[in-house]
């Protein structure tokens, strides 16, 4: 049962490793984005899998990514520069 | 166990993909896109190593607030998008800097090849004074007991960066508040989000800093679960990052060290020198600075994060 | 070959990619992830010794565990610094570069305006 | 033994089907013509595909609250997939395609 969840484990891990490719062709920022949250996902799958219900301190791993899972996705749509810097890009040098 | 270490390969030559993407692509987006993922899977080598506290830091550092800080990073410079091949070195440079890295490389293989397995531990001594200081978990107890000293000098170091990263401020911005997710309008699904998040990470935060004492955790995986739901907060524009200049924030951010030397000192009147703990009372005094050090910890790395005040309080 | 000395070659290579990266990389926020990527690999070294020195009912010495802990909160707060360095310098010239002919193109840039 | 026999299967077969919602999805992601297409086959397919495998490995946990866990962390990602597509797909339709 142990080797069928680890079988289980790599091929998510594979899955989720050919989803990398839109990191590499992108071609919008969003695509790339796109590729990290399935990762994230597949991430906490292939934690748990691996695992195999055996370890108990998987399940806080898992935990603390699934709490962060839609962090990176947040910080991409919302950060940027700030809207007070935007209107005057060069006039806080002199 | 051959497929475990089938396992392990696989992770190991995706790990370095990722690495090779990460340094090798010419969009700075993706380069920081591909960190993020690679901090994901060395979560899941540190699993693989039966390292689960190691592993919970670096899923919520590693993974989550370095990623926040580094994308944010990539959209204020989005200008310089590429990297620029032309300002590298000439090929002869790149060659040799080349040669010298593989040479590191091989030279790294062959020393985990011909170490001694099993290596040398400290692992019997580490678990034989645990009763004494009251814990189950013997990373926290050299976090916490052992070595407590590196512990405390590294909340220092932790104050010490934020105290830069302040120091990087314009003048008249001195005093103020960090212009870090600012939004023209409020953001439902965001708000949504941060409403559900914010109060299981909470729980999630104190739940991992009150296992580590006996399970996997700690303080630091804590506090860095409690930094990245309040950025999350700011994010969603619920709270406005705190002044610089406010004094409850500066009272939060060194209670930690305060609370630490407090007891350092104390162990030097009550116990049999600095940061030595008095019998029996060793538990209790670990959970209280274990508290004050969470807060500072989630305080300070959110606030590194936001960055330095870029806007007065008085307009 | 067993689960450490597997993830120990990777660490290695990991170690080899970074310092390349970290000296050809011209551009200061592909440094600091360059940085990054060569610590992390220290850190799984680490990792290794760490699994390597199991005993006495624990999966691995504590030691090292302990050690990379703080030392993944002290490299984040290493790259928050850098990271500001960089934004402040961004801020200042519009550029993140730092050889002598990019600050001499944003001089020029800010005589025409 | 014939309800361990029967767990097994439950887990088998979960587990399997879980990770063939991951295979579309990374055939979603790669095949897909357009980026709003990719969204939806993302967050559809790897949402499902955690499930079952969190209900593959309910039966395998040694204690209860480990399996209240597994089941917040299910729905923490579904909150999460959820609120980040909808991000993501506002800002590509608000803003071009972000890159």
């Amino acid at each position: 049962m142990r080797d069928i969840l680890f079988c289980g484990a790599g091929f998510v891990l594979a899955m989720v490793a050919l989803g990398l490719i839109r990191i590499l062709r992108g071609p919008a920022a969003a695509d790339r984005m796109m590729a990290a949250q399935l990762l994230g996902t597949g991430g906490i799958a292939v934690l748990l899998l691996a695992a195999g219900g055996g370890l108990a301190a998987a399940v806080d791993v898992a935990l603390t990514l699934a709490l962060l899972a839609a962090f990176a996705a947040v910080a991409f749509v919302k950060s940027g520069t700030p809207p007070k810097l935007d209107k005057s890009p060069t006039g806080e040098k002199g | 166990m051959t497929i475990g270490v089938g396992f392990s390969i696989a992770l190991g030559l995706l790990i370095l993909a990722v690495a090779v993407f990460t340094i090798g692509t010419r969009d700075s987006f993706a380069a920081v896109v591909a960190f993020v993922v690679y901090g994901l899977l060395l979560s899941l080598g540190w699993m693989n190593l039966y390292c689960p506290d190691v592993a919970l830091t670096e899923a919520a550092v590693g993974g989550g607030v370095t990623g926040a800080l580094l994308l944010n990073a990539c959209a204020r410079v989005r200008s310089e998008k590429t990297s620029d091949f032309k300002k590298s070195p000439r090929w002869i440079g790149r060659g040799m800097a080349g040669l010298l890295c593989l040479a590191l490389s091989s030279g790294l293989v062959a020393v985990v090849i011909l170490l001694p397995n099993p290596a040398p531990t400290l692992a019997p001594e580490a678990t034989r004074s645990l009763s004494a200081t009251g814990l189950g978990n013997p990373v926290t107890a050299v976090l916490m007991a052992y070595r407590a000293l590196d512990t405390m000098l590294e909340k220092v170091v932790l104050l010490l960066a934020l105290v830069g990263v302040w120091s990087l401020a314009s003048d008249r911005f001195w005093g103020g508040r960090a212009t870090f997710g600012h939004l023209p309008e409020p953001d439902r699904p965001l708000i949504f989000l941060t409403r559900v998040l914010a109060p299981v990470g909470i729980i999630a935060g104190i739940y991992l800093f009150w296992v580590g004492a006996d399970a996997p955790g700690g303080a630091f995986a804590g506090g860095a679960i409690l930094s990245a739901i309040w950025i999350l907060v700011f994010f969603a524009g619920l709270s406005v990052v705190p002044a610089v200049g406010s004094l409850g924030l500066r009272i939060v951010l060194s209670v930690g060290i305060i609370i630490f030397l407090a007891a350092g000192v104390a162990g030097i009147s009550m116990a049999a020198g600095f940061l030595a703990y008095p019998a029996g009372f060793a538990k209790p005094i670990i959970v209280v600075i274990e508290v004050a050090m969470t807060l500072s910890i989630g305080a300070t790395l959110g606030l590194l994060v936001a960055g330095p005040p870029g806007e007065s309080l008085k307009p | 070959m067993n689960v450490p000395t597997i993830l120990g070659i990777c660490a290695a290579g990991l170690i080899g990619l970074g310092l390349f990266s970290l000296i050809v990389e011209p551009q200061p926020l592909r440094k600091i992830l360059a940085f990054n990527v060569l610590g992390n690999g220290v850190f799984l070294f680490f990792g290794v010794v760490a699994r390597r020195g199991a005993a006495v009912g624990l999966f691995g010495d504590p030691i090292p565990q302990a050690l990379v802990i703080t030392g993944i909160v002290v490299g984040f707060s290493a790259t928050a610094l850098a990271v500001a360095l960089l934004l402040r310098l961004f801020d200042e010239t519009g550029s993140t570069s730092l050889g002598d002919d990019a600050q001499k193109e944003s001089k020029s840039e800010r005589a025409d305006s | 033994m014939s309800i361990a026999v029967a767990l097994n299967i439950l887990t088998i077969v979960a587990v399997s089907g879980g990770a063939f919602f991951f295979l579309a999805g990374t055939v979603g992601l790669l095949r897909f013509p357009d980026t709003l297409t990719r969204l939806h086959a993302l967050t559809k397919a790897d949402n499902v595909g955690l499930g079952l495998i969190m209900i593959g490995l309910l039966p395998r946990v040694a204690w209860p609250f480990d399996a209240l866990k597994l089941i917040v962390v299910w729905v923490l990602v579904l909150v999460a997939s959820a609120v980040s597509s909808q991000l993501i797909g506002r800002k590509l339709w608000r803003g071009g395609d972000g890159s």
